[in-house]
């Protein structure tokens, strides 16, 4: 069975209403444009988002903030839900202010954590990022070689939307520069990854040294080429 | 009272406080013009949470990459020997106290290096960042930011009246008019500005400073 | 009584259990056998645990390179498509559910599906290797043994008397008599080997053995 | 300061007794059996070794066997502690029937993630592995999404020895193919991790795209040359 959908639309097509996506992406780089794009023409309800950046705002105009805006979205997990200037008020922080939507806020490296842990069978975890901070309300609190410590949980979800450089067409996957992110871990942490590639190649046109998402992770690939 | 300093000079001090052979995030804002400073016969290295280990200087326009850009979505470029990794690897590499210093902004700091800089009082919400990970991870927080709020309020206080972003991280403390070290006891002064005197910091600090051995400003650095 | 089957004729009876388009992990020493028996239109890509995602056949007398080997510490070569990852990566597979099957050796299997399969009862140690993690990870535990011990004892048993490396784990047995499979009441026993009836295989078996609908092993395969 | 070191024996130098030392490689591959010939022969005792195989009789004769056979072990953290055919006594199994070195035994997966934990400042994990067996033994069980789990603590070290195919001056490192395998991880989990590298290029010789293990983890490197 293979993996290369000819469109976006297509590979999207079965995500319904109060599924659970991850996108991939950091600012606009490594951010599956393309499949957010056909996510909101297909236009499902109440969908959780799970993101390093909601709060829009940088220079991609594509990016989760089109979801929101469509009123797509119930919850979001993220790390930055205000932008740049704190007086700024973000779409995000409006549609919160307004009862729409409900924010998860997570500190960065927790984020990416707790998307490993979904994707690596990790239950739950000991950090000391957030201790004695709102990030750390309601949360156990344990004292691990000597210093305080929170318990977090791993994150797992429906549907992946990524972005890589390169695939194959079995769907291993290669990023380029600063465009990987939360791409890899966000592959291992649904029941569907979808993978929006640049460049796609024949099996054995990647190197297995060199393959930075295992095949294994990902179930379906658009090649659609380099776009902003 | 003198005048304030640039964000360009106070990013000049804080780059003498980089050793060489060290590893150093920056964050979002202000403390990026630090890369700037250093000087060429220090080796430091720059780390962006996004998953850069050795960020050179920005892109020159016309050559900037698509996929390469720092924390902050600027275009950037690289150094020699840098590596990408992703957003996991680059947090071990913060949490796991591989780096040796992060400078960050802040709103607040308190007299116990408590501190706030991830959201305004009164906000429905704010942003972590990897705000929360660096204050938590790095070997040594510096914070650079100016002394007192637009409003003329201290941000220097006894207790962070922010949300806190973690308690009792900040080793050093480099504003635009001082330079505050975080000691066992309080708060220690250890340089005015140029045209500042150590009563004036006083005046716009709220926690009192303990004075020892204050020394001006290194300005040669300029 | 018929013959106990060869090796080679249990993988054959394994590897057609692996559906196409899967990931498979073979346990070191006779489950490594089954790779050679899948069928040429079938896509299976094994990992192995050391860190291979598309392990191929053996390598070649001559053509062995020194950096590429299974967990079991042969020479083997790799897959079209394969790929290379860290340890830490190559378990996250396993525990998170990633890969579709498992076949691991055992010394015992109880009713309930328990495996044990990394240490000899009165031994000081044993080794876990991979095993607790496949068997915790991977969607389908099948397991490749003997029928009974080299001293004619069952290793089927009621309850393992053997350190378990899982609870309640397993799906399948192919041994060299017989296909059992575990469900919800018991052990149900699927397929004979040829020359060899549902009373023999009970009679080598400690548990009660559920015969619903018992077929003879398709010979077929090999 | 260079990180480059010209002798392995210089490279192990301040190895004392009582360190914690992981080794990296799986069976012989990845070993660091330069830096490991060197160890012996500086004779630290009561060391601590933490390594995927500790039970001999694989193809490469150089491994952390020569360690134990030389009185200078413990304890001992491992998976596999028996070799292949359970009848035969490794010389771990004899040490430890003497009372000579105490076995750790860990399932290999949860070994990896106790490493990488340490490196990556995380103080402790719940995993599914190893529940209702030996290797939860005195350890905390929790109903995490559904599903018992076992807490595991961090590992971390004092050194780690590891073995890279290339390096670069600053310590950027690649390795190839299977041989990758505890390397990387264990890079991440000790205070002066020491690399062994077939291969040394000069800064920028190595694509920072390509790097497996970025140099702040690494603080010194032994060029060898490619020995088994």
């Amino acid at each position: 069975m293979s993996k290369v959908f000819e469109s976006c639309a297509e590979a999207v097509a079965d995500i319904g209403d109060g599924a659970t996506v991850m996108v991939g992406g950091f600012t606009g780089r490594g951010t599956p444009s393309r499949l957010l794009l056909a996510l909101r023409e297909k236009g499902p309800k109440n969908l959780t988002i799970v993101r390093n950046d909601a709060s829009g705002g940088w220079k991609n105009p594509i990016d989760v903030d089109i979801l929101i805006e469509a009123g797509m979205v119930r919850k979001v997990v993220t790390c930055f839900a205000v932008f740049g200037s704190p007086k700024k008020v973000s779409l995000l922080e409006r549609a919160a202010m307004d009862g729409l939507v409900d924010v998860e806020l997570v500190p960065q490296g927790t984020l990416a954590e707790r998307i490993r842990a979904g994707g690596a069978g990790i239950g739950a975890f000991y950090t000391p990022v957030g201790v004695g901070t709102e990030a750390a309300a309601g949360k156990e609190v344990r004292v691990i070689g000597g210093r305080e410590m929170i318990l977090e949980h791993a994150l797992k979800a429906d549907f992946s939307l990524i972005k890589a450089h390169r695939a194959d067409t079995l769907g291993n996957l290669v990023y380029r520069m600063s465009a990987r992110n939360f791409n890899p871990i966000m592959a291992m942490a649904s029941r569907t990854t979808i993978a929006e590639v640049e460049n796609l190649v024949d099996v054995g046109g990647i190197d297995p040294d060199e393959v930075m998402t295992p095949c294994v992770f990902v179930r379906r690939i658009v090649p659609t080429g380099k776009v902003a | 009272m003198g005048e304030m300093m640039s964000d360009e000079i106070m990013a000049q001090r804080v780059a003498l406080e980089l050793s060489g052979d060290c590893f150093v995030n920056l964050g979002i804002g202000m403390p990026m013009l630090v890369s700037n400073h250093i000087g060429t016969g220090k080796q430091v290295m720059f780390q962006a949470e996004n998953g850069i280990l050795g960020v050179g200087p920005r892109a020159e326009p016309g050559m900037e990459d698509k996929d390469l850009g720092n924390a902050g979505d600027e275009h950037v470029t690289v150094s020699a020997g840098a590596s990408f990794m992703d957003s996991a690897t680059a947090f071990d590499m913060i949490r796991g106290g591989h780096l040796d210093a992060t400078v960050l902004g802040a709103f607040q700091v308190s007299q116990k290096g408590d501190l706030a800089n991830w959201k305004l009082p009164g906000r429905k919400l704010g942003s972590y960042g990897g705000a929360m990970d660096l204050a938590a991870g790095a070997r040594k927080v510096i914070v650079m930011m100016k002394h007192v709020t637009n409003d003329g309020l201290p941000r220097i206080v006894r207790e962070c009246s922010y949300p806190l972003t973690a308690k009792n991280c900040v080793s050093l403390i480099v504003t635009d008019i001082a330079v505050i070290k975080v000691v066992d006891d309080g708060l220690e002064l250890c340089e005015t500005a140029p045209g500042w005197t150590p009563a004036q910091v006083q005046q716009l600090t709220e926690p009192q400073l303990i004075v020892r051995n204050v020394s001006s400003w290194p300005l040669s650095v300029s």
